[in-house]
């Protein structure tokens, strides 16, 4: 197999230089569109995501609609120039997933029950990826429905933490290193990805999906620095829409 | 939520609030498991799993087939679940929604993530021949608790799979190459209690789920939370023990069943 | 051609040893599904099907309602691993024929007007196929109908008959035999299928499809056959509706 | 049933009760048939039927493929049809229905039962390449019948393809070799009265319907029971006799119409 | 390329015999169904063309009604059979743009607001194509509105007009002509095409399309023949509606 | 039309038969024109246009296929166009519907037709392999005029995009081989004023759409009228005449932005 790649060096370094507890580069940016009523984009590494929020609007078709609150409905879509290999266009079998479990953990977090029979959508678009685009997607998420003033407990974060490094030549466990935010090549011949999602006030994980192998004790390394990601991301949200209104107010 | 489900609610709150479930389990116990094989024999493998009332019926066929490009020796699994009309009033026919392709899509990963499949095994001439394993996975009966049903209906159809050699001019049939499964529990999660494989009533008032893939030693091989509601992080410590001490018995089980 | 393939020996056994006028193993096992209104698990040679019967229930969507009577839906699906080659999830255009003249069938036989606007969902799903899964799954319908408590006017049964062993070498007619309930491999090779069902009370003929080729005198024979099939078959039904009936007793 | 469809099927049924229809037919009389062939000069054989006002044209196109697997030497048909909205208010454009996938398979079953496509001179190449005969039916204009007139022109069409074996450089083209074609003749019932080639009326208040295809030996190679209500064996041996005495009428106007 | 074949000779004939500003032949005849409210079946060279009108009728579904007028809904189809290659059943996506193109000509000309939420259904089947389908079907559609009785300000009517020969072996343009009306290798081989439909009466045009290249002065020779076909179309339109309304009287 | 569009008509109407626009542009003039190049590393060219408030991405791809039978040495362009429900409220997600469709097409005859990209030179072996160029146009931000935006993102990405020949070993990757791109400008007309480069309001109230490409000597290589209005000729030769001279501006923008 590939797995005499060297993901980690002696000295703790990873393929792209960082360290083992160090995020790729995010650059957020809040209200870059004209028409969604609160939009995002989002750089994190490689990826590059715009999302967009409309809503709260009447949920059509009606027998979707819920007498008593809000749907959340996220559509995670990837364009097709998004991947080395041309995508096709349309949902697939995995954004239809990422969607669903998007939506889900949104809805714990927006105040639903203020918008009875209304839908809040939101749009992810990764217009280029490279590993961890539900996280990203999430993010930006979370800083559109902000900034479309969507009422909501706190501003959702997500962030992926997972295992490198512990398969020797002979593809025998040995050892391997928990590490922040996978890139690229970390994702392909790593050992374990746990990408989750957070409430960053409560700490309350909203989103956990695990792939690989882990043993407890590396599942639990894992789980507190991805939620030390999420609050280190946290942060960036908030500037972003801090300068986001800054703006507002030097134009007015 | 309606009125008869907001009762149905707080009646089996106030149940788990003391340790306590409408059937009269343990909050971490699973209902009775049955599993039989070699259903179909149509089917290069198949198994019935009946978990408490909920049935699902697995089948596995296999297929020659172009390796892709990038695992040139490597056979190739695909997964597929149908939320069968049969098994529910609530399931309609026509092409999967998100729960059948989430219920396929986390069966498929515990199956991929365990490496239960050797697919390095299944390479038959390196860029161009590998077999493909189509796990085909119909629920039958719904009653609660899909993930795991289909799951250990897949892994013992998977256990007593024959390859097709001869069908395929390719030798004699030999047994699928297989290694230790991840054995998967899910819980459900309503107000602050937790409980274990839950029946269809209490799949209904839950507000979060939470299915953990564990292996013989005790690692943890494949995650997926589902639904609204959210784990603190010792919530998620507990399910993990729970899931590895159930995961135990179920793969003893399972064992007997395929007589390993 | 395979017609090299002999079908019927001298002394007028088939290849698996049955009698021209002899039906294969059936076991009928009635109200196996729990969440199911009624359902019915039959085996009839290699044929394994489950039947379920959802209803009477409202129809939707509404513009399928009849405000006069109920509708009656039946679903034929075959499961990817009930054939030799895989066959790909989902209905294809046999399966769609066989659920309209399935449900045109049972329609004659159920108290349509009792329940206006409703609908009663019958879901025939084959786990193995192996020749005449169309008349298992109707009269595993049957079964589950009656299971169900649904009013019918009798309990409907199908069966075939067909011929073969008529083309010698050259593929030229011999003779052949009109025989009862087609194998596989007599449905490969053989040189007509004649499926019909009946309400068993009246001797009515509710679904009839014929393939291959008969003389007139043959058909009339293939038709009497299967006439008698469906009777031996109808008391099979009773005998699985009563046995469940019993142990429902039992359990009281 | 509508008020105006049950005081059309009282009008109906008492006319027919005393021998007698709409327009002055027989009971078992078909309505006036027309056939045309060689419309479209793009098809490898094409035809126009009118049985009354009902309007069927059937295209042949031809094509070199690779056979199954299971039938090495053999060509292929493919048969699709289409109840275009062009034909009827009541027929809408989308994907084919259940009425439309039931006559397309019904004539495909009549065309393949017979025999007249001639499949095992349809070989050009053992294992590798023969034709496919994709039969494509077009209806136009809907007053009845559709069974019979769907057959009819896919047979006018069939019995007047030349095989295109120039445009795919296999030498000169031919005609498609065939042999004897069965007839298809539909008949309805209504309470107790059965008749043949019902027009529109006529299918609307009817009960059951049937299709009996019958050869030049007075056999029987195909038969479709449709509808919700039921036969009578008594009643089946009827339809049976008609078909074949109607079958011999139209197989003599068939072959004019084409030239043989 | 094949911008050897020779599509206009030194006498100005085309490779079909007709000179510049000459139309293929054309036969229209109206009224040629019997459940349509209004039919027309049309000859333009090897195009063989069927329309039929249904309508005005309740718009289906609901929510395509309009309150305060009709809906035109054309459908262009092309029979599998009716090109060298066979076609796909089905609409592709060529076929849904000439349905949308050719129904907003049509709504120009139709006294929609005569009725409100009904729909005015034109289905135009191909059962020959043999270049110009589109003008083909709209000017039999044309027809069959007016032989359905549906008020309109005018019958509308479609021509296009191209460009040929001006590729020298070379690629190079060389000048090259002017023509009316494409036959099927001038539309292959040709250099642009431009089919339009106006309303005869008042000249306005209703559609136009364009491919390929023309030079501005080209543009307005082509338009000016565009439209002059549109002309003479128009009268033999207006032939085949008298001769209906003749044969009817005839008949009474 | 609503009532408030119908006060937005006539306000816009009464602006622009003064010559007046809601945004203080005259009537043949386009919005503030924006175009960035090499956005996506992925891609083998891509590009972002911002008409106004309208934003566009397009992105380019290449894959090696098979040619065309009747094209055997040539490359094969497809282009695809999503209305994101990212862009509109009113955008829904599914398969392309009539609009999304007609945006594509018209994008892609304005390429085809003016052979921007050259196609011949894009044979790797004659009837076997070709480059396939896929073009995919995402609308971010909907404020009007889709097709110049989706046009001029197109030619931009393609202008810039680099052949991966050596993802393929097929030699180092080398710049698209293209020529004179032709530039497409779209007027609406409400009642009998014709206005270019419409914003979302202006477009709401339009009768009628043409969409001209024209090329750097000044012809015109590809048309296209839309929705129920008609147009004189007059105006069509007007309208010509005005997508000339933006063409002219538009083409040296882009030319800017493409560093040619």
């Amino acid at each position: 197999m590939e797995s005499d790649i060297k993901l980690i060096d002696a000295d703790g370094k990873r393929l792209d230089g960082r360290k083992i507890d160090e995020l790729r580069k995010i650059k957020i940016e809040a209200g870059v569109l004209h028409r969604a009523d609160g939009s995002c984009y989002l750089e994190w590494g490689g990826n590059k995501v715009v999302a967009a929020v409309y809503g709260p609007r009447e949920a059509i078709p009606r027998h979707s609609q819920n007498p008593l609150k809000a749907i959340v409905r996220a559509r995670y879509n990837m364009a097709a120039f998004s991947v080395e290999d041309r995508k096709r266009p349309g949902p697939d079998r995995r954004s239809r997933e990422i969607s669903k479990v998007t939506s889900e953990a949104l809805e714990k977090i927006v105040l639903t029950d203020k918008f009875p029979r209304a839908a809040i959508d939101v749009n992810i678009e990764v217009l280029e990826a490279e590993a961890g685009t539900r996280c990203a997607g999430l993010t930006a998420a979370g800083v559109a429905l902000a900034d479309a003033g969507i009422p909501m407990t706190d501003i959702p974060v997500a962030c992926a933490a997972g295992k490198i490094g512990s398969n020797d030549e002979n593809g025998k466990k040995t050892g391997g290193h928990v590490v922040l935010d996978l890139g690229k090549r970390e994702d392909n011949f790593g050992d374990a990805d746990l990408p989750i999602a957070i409430s960053p006030r409560t700490g309350e994980i909203i989103l956990l999906q695990m792939d690989g192998h882990l043993t407890l004790e590396e599942f639990d390394q894992a789980l507190t620095l991805a939620i030390k990601g999420c609050n280190i991301i946290s942060e960036i949200q908030k500037d972003a829409l801090l300068e986001k209104y800054q703006k507002g107010l030097e134009v007015d | 939520m309606t009125i008869t489900s907001s009762i149905k609610r707080d009646y089996l709150y106030n149940l788990a609030k003391n340790g306590k479930r409408q059937d009269g389990r343990d909050l971490f116990k699973f209902r009775n498991i049955t599993i039989e094989t070699d259903l179909i024999s149509k089917a290069e493998g198949s198994a019935r799993v009946k978990i408490g009332n909920t049935q699902v019926v697995a089948g596995i066929k296999m297929n020659v087939g172009e390796p892709y490009p990038d695992t040139p020796n490597s056979g190739v699994i695909t997964t597929a679940a149908e939320l069968n009309p049969l098994a529910s009033p609530d399931f309609e026919s026509g092409p999967p929604r998100e729960d059948a392709i989430e219920l396929a899509r986390v069966v498929d990963r515990g199956i991929r993530e365990s490496g239960v499949i050797e697919l390095d095994k299944l390479c038959i001439e390196p860029k161009e021949k590998i077999w493909i394993v189509f796990i085909d996975i119909h629920i039958i009966d719904y009653d609660g608790n899909l993930f795991d049903a289909a799951s250990l209906a897949a892994l013992a159809a998977i256990l007593t799979t024959k390859v097709p050699a001869k069908r395929f001019d390719l030798g004699e049939d030999y047994p699928l190459p297989v290694k230790d499964p991840a054995i998967s529990c899910t819980s459900v999660k309503f107000n602050d209690v937790l409980i274990m494989d839950p029946s269809l009533d209490e799949e209904e008032i839950a507000e979060a789920r939470i299915t953990v893939a564990t292996d013989s030693n005790g690692d943890i091989r494949a995650m997926q939370k589902g639904l609204k509601g959210s784990y603190t992080v010792d919530e998620i410590k507990k399910i993990i023990k729970v899931s590895l001490d159930n995961g135990v018995e179920i793969r003893k089980k399972l064992f007997e069943s395929v007589g390993k």
